[in-house]
């Protein structure tokens, strides 16, 4: 992108974009890495170090991490386009059943009943053969690309759709919940392929690594962190690009960016495209270290957790999204294990006190002093939002 | 966005210390090394979500069997700590805690799981880690593992002798299979189809229909069962609907003006806890297969109800199969520690098989080398204050069965955790054992 | 295309093929009528503007400025009748983007900034150029560029304020700013509600200098209350009434008519800011 | 595994063991007890049946429906009147009160389902001579399966003396079965003729056999002709009746779907606020039903009634504390509000987890709506749901009524459409606004109420309407309640057109992305709003 190789040019520019010299993102960029370097050396450590970390906790972490990359992608489209998606967990879903698709070849004939042509439950329910969408996934680059294929593919059609008939506001936060609830559904279905209710699940290898070996969880780990790394990277460079100062003004004022001449819905596409490439990757990177992948992660519920991770750090800053994510998963970890009846009360009250008294989050509360308070506008269409002009 | 030196660095700072504080923070869940002188057992059941409707019922159980061993001088001379950790009724949740009992918390055995899904989700924490759980719901069958054990019902422990009841002494001739879509309905109304064409029911004479979990609107399904059920011959309701979907299920069989006795359904996810959801008035007389009911009569049943209400503090509150399960499953576990003198994954795996303990119908269950348990098989009809009457049982105890000899995939397949066979899959005609032993 | 001799470079007229501004009219509306739940917003409106002219229109509450501004700029569409961009471009086929690709500009009667941008993003957003997503993407600005920029927030006097946000500008300064991004956006067409709403004396006279400053080349239509504002302007003037054109003229042409003051001057008192 | 699938032959000691001689006060029924709870209980049945008493009627329906019990202690049969867990026992005979004791002291005469069915009969059989017309139908009726049970003339006999219509079509019924079985044409043909009308699906077998009847079968051709053109005929009146059956299922399910979204209609469509909790509003209705009849345990339809006023105040309240408390925070601000919204309807689930129980809790079905309405034989109504779809209309057109003509509907359409002129006119708007949410609200709850006679009334209960609702409401057009009832009619009538070709689980998913495409198509829905108003972004 040219405004990386500007950055090098060392054009002496005022006011254009210096990625790395945002210190926020060079900051998070050396934090992250230290995480990433630090916990597989205390993994290493021997167990009765005090800063130890085991499996259990390597597992946990990458597992929020990914959640993290999640967030930075409903934060993109939310925090940065305005469009409040009630449907990403279906991009993670779905990026999850390319990747759980892709393990559950790697079986090969060590499924309980040896067929090396047919997953486990295919053989149960009696399928002759395997059906063409699942042709190609032994091929690791193959899943890879339809990782990011999938998702983006979803998104973009049904974005297309969407953006170009204006619907937008509630209305599309609407309809995308009743996207990844018909995918819910769907996916429920024995005749779909995709191992109903139970879902993937017994992974054995990947790449022909055991997953249940120590190293690669803790590989699996560091791909987690450096993905969100350049997750994080690609959508900071992106935001400071024209492009970003784009969808900015979109989220404030669409009709004036269309007065302006800017194809809005062409660039809410993209972006929203993109956002759900980034959820894909992020649900292939957390199925392999759950182990297993079914309908449920379509839950219209996950993805109004992610919007609200999104809520608490604070939407419009990606380290807010990432904070959040971390913050309110290790918070659920806690709470669900000292005061399990106490959890939906406390994440409810999160939910109420955020939009509330913190519409910046986290990070609107240690560093919004310099902004004003008022929250950022919506970009909404409900009727009695509109305003009557004289 | 332009910020003034001084905040960007202010800023910045202060996020450093937030994320350093998060990563700290859950690291810090990491807890210490179990304590020697007791014994930890795992209790992993949802305590919120859709499944703590079940499942909280069975944390208590456990905490009451728990209590009691304590009460009676524990095991091996320790006393026994519970730990209880909350899945949420979510899948991956399962593993995760599962690996956190395991490995965190150095538990000796988990009690745990009620869904399928749950229990597929924990699998490969167990055998990677190598740790028993006791599985105590019963399920699809199709499968064994080296560190599960299953003591609830395979589907020859349930369904077959639901349907031999239903044909024998009822005269059924032609059957509705209705389930929810999803594995445990599937593989019983596979077993069952094949089970029925193979006593000469023919295809015609066997509806099947898949619902979605928590279905409501029933009219059109009972609709079609009823003009099913008008051809003259005798048709009964194989059920295998789960959970949420029964009380609208029932209630619409009602609203039709569809009794028991025109056409029967033979439940075999709705027990007493279930039934304490429903108004049973328009209900009675449908049935249920389990293989314990709170109405058996015997004194260890008597004995068993009156602890449990001790213990929960509600007259009101009921017993059930799982229960009874977990009951068992406990005992065996006790009783194996106590014959290997340790709680040693291996050893106490090696011991346990063949162990017997009474169960709460008044005889024995074994643990059968396929990690599957002996029991009676009783058919109870539903009465109007939530009870079962109990109108039928197996003359003996059943064995469980891992893999059914009704479906094509699994007849050649058995399985024995007993040396020299070792194996949870094997394929008497090819000699192969396959499947998740393998490393 | 460059042309550093002239000051504004931004006056320079720009040049869209399909345009065809030869017969001198930019804007030709036929016949407008368009109606919401019965009611007749704009009822068989004629409304030329010829190129280079500055024209202001005025009319009470309810004649129907705003929607005729909503027809022009793509967000409303009409019942019947027809409206061209010149001769060629018609405007009722075409999107609200494409409308101000071909350089029909507009100032809404609120100041819409972008208020959580930073003035120099908001005029860098504005600024003639590819719109594309991709060219989006990779928009680099030159140092002339941004120099021009500059220069432009020096006449509209927010060159102290380039860096902070849009969102903690005066209200006057928004209006200015917009009317500055309105100017990067470069058009031939332009559409200015209410441009004087809360202003200063001093602010007014700077806007009123450059607004005909800008007529000759530019094609100026100015929906205004203030009739001070709108006397100072010195621009034929078109009375809209009920949605239709009630009178056009000079300022003192229109003061001299019976109807106008029947229905407009007449309830001044009650319309005046 | 047929190694292993061993039974072991280890005899369960839970059946009842051989107990002492039951005595019953009644020498007469004492061996007949004795051989119910130890022999065979049909035997046992029939003989009581054969006695001539004049409570035999009486004892068997007590068996039939529990109220004879065996007094464990004392080896007794007694009748037995229930309170809860505590049982009063009275002697069988004379009627004297004996004790009260826990219910473990006493076990219920065994029944199962072939036995049940059996009593009935044989209550059934007692009742054609009755004085009762009811009975004497019931009578009649279990005669239809089986016509060759009761002589022809007899038959005859009971058609000449009756005069009840219902009892007689009955009647006439059986006999017609009975001429169908004969082997003279005539009187076959008779019998089909007869039969041409009934619906039953016995008399269609019954033609259907004849018209089907295989070729060597003895039978004149006329007879096989007019059971062919009779059959016919019947297939297709089946047919027709079907698909009444299934727009009326269509529209029950649609009146469920109305009913669940109306509140949201107006909360969401005339205030504009994502009110996510609306489906836990509906589960506190439906758990207003559980109180009320746990506080009136006698008069259960009278509970449900008064639950409708109960649950519409209760969540109304409920309502207005959460505008009070969190909404008004978050006006024009409607994705915040979604977000904290949902945050309540959490904590609400909860509340109900905790307060009350995790399980689902029982809600009776009154009498009065228990049941159907019978056109004929394959075309019946149910009860419950012909009251729904009432109650769904009722509903709608109260609130059609309230905001058309009402003051407070004026002042709220007022402040829906141009907050600061209502202000100026002197509309109290943010009182308005409280009311039209706790409005919203309570109409939530009496579609609990509703609901708690369809399904599971537990702490999920919302969870499984609110994208429904969502559904209709948007795609009847927000602010538009004619739009609602008419969007949630259309969904819930295609449902189930498409239920029994893609079944269940496609019929919706296929429903659901009908709904994504329409709204992207018609992005204001079925009836958009009109105006400026909705122009203007």
């Amino acid at each position: 992108m040219s405004h990386l190789t500007g950055l090098f040019k060392g054009t002496p520019s005022l006011h254009g974009p210096r990625l790395l010299g945002r210190r926020s993102t060079l900051l998070f960029s050396l934090i992250l890495l230290a995480a990433i370097i630090v916990i597989p050396i205390c993994h290493a450590l021997p167990p009765d170090h005090p800063f130890y970390l085991g499996t259990y906790s390597i597992t946990l972490i990458g597992k929020y991490l990914t959640y993290a990359i999640l967030a930075l992608s409903v934060d993109l489209v939310w925090g940065y386009l305005g469009i409040l998606s009630l449907g990403h967990a279906a991009f993670f879903a779905l990026g999850g059943y390319v990747m759980g698709m892709y393990l559950m070849r790697q079986i090969g004939d060590r499924g309980v009943y040896g067929n090396p042509d047919l997953p486990d439950f295919m053989v149960f329910l009696n399928w002759e053969s395997l059906p063409w969408y699942w042709w190609g996934f032994d091929a690791f680059p193959f899943a890879l690309m339809m990782v990011l294929l999938v998702p983006g593919t979803l998104a973009f059609v049904f974005g297309w759709f969407a953006f170009r008939s204006r619907v937008n506001g509630v209305y599309l936060s609407i309809i995308t919940q009743a996207m990844t609830y018909a995918l819910l559904l769907a996916f429920y279905r024995n005749e779909m392929g995709f191992g109903g209710n139970n879902g993937l699940t017994d992974f054995k290898d990947i790449l022909g690594f055991s997953l249940r070996s120590d190293s690669v969880r803790v590989g699996l780990f560091i791909i987690s962190g450096l993905s969100l790394l350049a997750c994080y990277l690609l959508c900071a460079s992106l935001l400071t690009s024209r492009l970003g100062k784009l969808a900015v003004a979109i989220r404030d004022a669409e009709d004036r960016t269309r007065f302006l001449g800017y194809p809005v819905d062409r660039a809410k596409l993209a972006i929203f495209t993109l956002s759900a490439m980034i959820a894909g990757l992020a649900g292939a990177l957390y199925v392999p270290q759950v182990g297993i992948i079914n309908p449920g992660e379509f839950a219209p519920l996950n993805s109004i957790e992610a919007v609200v991770w999104v809520a608490i750090g604070g939407r419009g800053t990606l380290y807010g999204a990432v904070i959040g994510a971390l913050g309110v998963n290790a918070a659920k970890t806690w709470f669900t294990g000292a005061y399990p009846e106490a959890w939906l009360f406390a994440l409810g009250a999160l939910f109420v006190v955020v939009t509330l008294l913190l519409p910046r989050g986290i990070a609107g509360l240690l560093f919004g002093r310099k902004k004003k308070a008022e929250p950022v506008r919506e970009n909404d269409t409900a009727a009695t939002t509109a305003q009557v002009r004289p | 966005m332009h910020m003034t030196t001084t905040t960007e660095t202010k800023r910045s700072t202060a996020f450093g210390l937030a994320s350093a504080a998060i990563i700290a923070g859950s690291l810090s869940s990491v807890a210490a090394h179990a304590q020697d002188d007791t014994i930890k057992i795992g209790v992993l059941h949802s305590l919120s979500g859709t499944m703590a409707i079940s499942e909280t019922t069975l944390k208590d159980t456990m905490l009451m069997l728990i209590d009691q061993q304590n009460a009676n001088g524990g095991v091996l001379g320790k006393q026994l700590e519970a730990v209880v950790v909350d899945p949420a009724s979510d899948w991956p949740l399962f593993a995760e805690k599962a690996r956190e009992l395991i490995e965190v918390e150095g538990v000796a055995v988990t009690f745990g799981a009620w869904t399928s899904v749950s229990r597929k989700s924990v699998l490969p924490v167990l055998e990677e880690l190598n740790s028993p759980m006791f599985y105590p719901v019963q399920y699809e069958g199709e499968e064994s593992s080296r560190n599960v054990y299953y003591t609830g019902a395979a589907p020859n422990q349930q369904a077959i002798p639901a349907v031999d009841y239903l044909a024998r002494d009822l005269g059924v001739e032609r059957w509705v299979l209705a389930g929810t879509d999803y594995v445990y309905p599937r593989t019983t109304n596979k077993i069952l189809e094949a089970y029925l064409s193979a006593k000469g029911v023919a295809s015609e004479d066997i509806m099947i229909n898949y619902t979605p979990f928590g279905h409501s609107d029933w009219q059109s399904i009972v609709s079609e069962i009823q003009s099913f059920g008008s051809e003259g011959k005798k048709t009964a309701v194989v059920s295998t609907i789960n959970g949420d979907a029964n009380v609208p299920f029932y209630k619409e069989l009602g609203n039709q003006g569809i009794s028991a006795e025109d056409i029967p359904v033979v439940a075999f996810s709705v027990g007493e806890e279930e039934l304490s959801g429903f108004d049973t008035s328009p209900l009675v007389g449908h049935l249920a297969a389990w293989n314990y009911f709170m109405s058996v009569e015997s004194d260890v049943n008597d004995e068993f109800i009156d602890t449990w209400l001790d213990f929960i503090g509600d007259e009101n509150r009921v017993t059930n199969d799982p229960m009874e399960a977990h009951y068992i499953g406990f005992n065996m576990w006790v009783k194996a520690v106590e014959k290997a003198g340790t709680v040693d994954a291996d050893a106490v795996a090696d011991a346990i098989i063949g162990v017997s303990v009474p169960n709460l119908t008044g005889g024995y269950s074994t643990m059968m080398p396929n990690h599957h348990i002996t029991k009676p098989v009783l058919i109870g009809e539903i009465q109007d204050d939530g009870q079962f009457e109990i109108v039928w049982e197996t003359s003996g105890l059943v064995a469980g069965d891992a893999w059914s000899d009704y479906l094509d995939s699994s007849k050649n397949l058995i399985a024995s955790w007993r040396a020299p066979l070792s194996c949870g899959n094997y394929d008497v005609t090819t000699g192969v054992c396959s499947g998740q032993n393998l490393e | 295309m460059m042309r550093r001799d002239k000051t504004f470079e931004f006056l320079i007229p720009r040049q869209v093929d399909d345009l065809d501004l030869s017969r001198g009219t930019a804007l030709y509306m036929e016949d407008i009528s368009v109606s919401f739940d019965g009611f007749k917003a704009i009822n068989g409106l004629n409304f030329y503007v010829n190129t280079g002219e500055l024209r202001a229109v005025i009319g009470p509450n309810g004649a129907g400025k705003t929607t005729m501004m909503d027809i022009i700029t793509g967000k409303t569409r009409p019942d019947t009748g027809s409206a061209w961009f010149g001769r060629r471009m018609n405007l009722l086929r075409m999107t609200e983007a494409e409308i101000a690709e071909a350089g029909i500009g507009r100032k809404f009667q609120r100041p819409t900034v972008f208020e959580n941008l930073s003035v120099f993003d908001n005029l860098e957003l504005a600024k003639a150029g590819p719109r594309g997503v991709w060219s989006t993407l990779r928009a680099w600005l030159t140092v002339d560029e941004q120099e021009r920029i500059e220069e432009l927030a020096e006449i509209i006097g927010l060159k102290d304020h380039l860096p902070v946000l849009a969102s903690t500008l005066s209200h006057g300064q928004k209006q200015w700013l917009e009317i500055g991004m309105l100017i990067m956006q470069n058009p031939l067409l332009l559409l200015i509600d209410e441009p004087a709403a809360g202003m200063t004396h001093q602010e007014m006279d700077r806007t009123i200098e450059l607004l005909k400053q800008l007529a000759g080349d530019h094609a100026i239509v100015v929906v205004e209350h203030d009739m001070d504002f709108v006397r100072a302007l010195d621009a034929p003037v078109t009375v809209l009434h009920q949605g239709a054109v009630l009178a056009e003229g000079s300022m003192a042409h229109i003061q001299s008519n019976a109807r106008v003051r029947e229905v407009y001057l007449g309830t001044q008192a009650t319309e005046a800011i | 595994m047929h190694s292993l699938m061993c039974t072991l032959l280890l005899l369960s000691p839970t059946l009842v063991a051989a107990q002492e001689a039951i005595t019953s006060g009644d020498a007469e029924l004492d061996p007949i007890f004795t051989a119910y709870v130890d022999g065979d209980r049909t035997d046992a049945l029939t003989t009581l049946a054969g006695l001539d008493r004049g409570d035999k009627r009486a004892l068997l329906t007590g068996i039939l429906e529990g109220d004879l019990v065996l007094w464990k202690t004392e080896s007794r049969i007694v009748r037995v009147e229930k309170d809860g867990r505590s049982y009063t026992l009275f002697d069988l005979v004379s009627g004297e009160e004996l004790d009260t004791v826990r219910s473990r002291r006493v076990s219920r005469l065994k029944l199962d389902n072939r036995l049940r069915g059996f009593l009935r009969k044989l209550i059934a059989g007692l009742g054609l001579e009755s004085e009762d017309p009811v009975e004497r139908l019931t009578a009649v009726r279990a005669l239809v399966s089986e016509p060759e049970s009761i002589e022809r003339q007899r038959i005859d006999a009971l058609i000449e003396n009756e005069s009840n219509v219902d009892v007689l079509a009955a009647l006439r019924a059986v006999r017609a079965r009975q001429l169908v079985a004969s082997s003279d044409p005539l009187e076959q043909q008779a019998g089909i003729t007869a039969l041409a009308s009934d619906l039953s699906a016995d008399s269609r077998r019954a033609i259907r056999d004849i018209a089907n009847a295989p070729e060597d079968a003895e039978l004149a051709p006329e007879t096989r002709e007019a059971a062919a053109l009779a059959m016919v005929n019947q297939q297709r009146s089946v047919e027709r009746y079907r698909t009444l059956e299934t727009v009326f299922f269509g529209l029950s399910l649609g009146s469920v779907l109305v009913l669940a979204a109306i509140g949201l209609a107006i909360t969401f469509g005339v205030m504009g606020v994502i009110n996510m909790a609306h489906g836990e509003l509906i589960m506190l209705g439906a758990y207003c039903a559980y109180f009320m009849q746990l506080l009136l345990p006698d008069a259960l339809g009278a509970a449900l009634m008064l639950s409708l006023p109960v649950a519409f105040l209760c969540t109304g309240a409920v309502g207005i504390v959460i505008e009070r408390s969190v909404i008004r925070f978050l006006y024009g601000r409607p994705l915040e509000t979604l977000l904290a919204t949902f945050g309540i309807s959490l904590m609400l689930q909860q509340l109900v987890r905790t307060m009350v129980s995790a399980q689902n809790v029982p809600v009776s079905n009154p009498a009065f709506m228990s049941g159907t309405v019978s056109f004929n034989e394959v075309f019946s109504l149910t009860l419950n749901r012909l009251y729904i779809l009432a109650f769904c209309l009722v509903v709608f057109t109260a609130l059609l009524i309230l905001l058309k003509r009402s003051r407070f509907g004026l002042e709220m359409r007022a402040v829906s459409q141009n907050r600061s002129m209502a202000r100026a006119m002197g509309v109290r708007s943010s009182r308005i606004d409280s009311l039209t949410f706790g409005l919203g609200a309570g109409v939530a709850g009496i579609a609990g109420v509703a609901l708690s006679q369809l399904t599971n009334v537990g702490p999920n209960l919302g969870q499984a309407y609110i994208v429904d609702s969502f559904m209709v409401v948007v795609f009847g057009g927000v602010g538009n309640l004619w739009g609602t009832l008419i969007g949630g009619m259309t969904l819930g009538v295609a449902n189930k057109l498409l239920e029994p070709w893609a079944g269940a689980i496609l019929a919706k998913i296929l429903v659901l992305v009908f709904l994504i495409l329409f709204i992207q198509r018609r992005p204001r829905g079925l009836f958009p709003p009109r105006g400026r108003a909705a122009e203007a972004h």
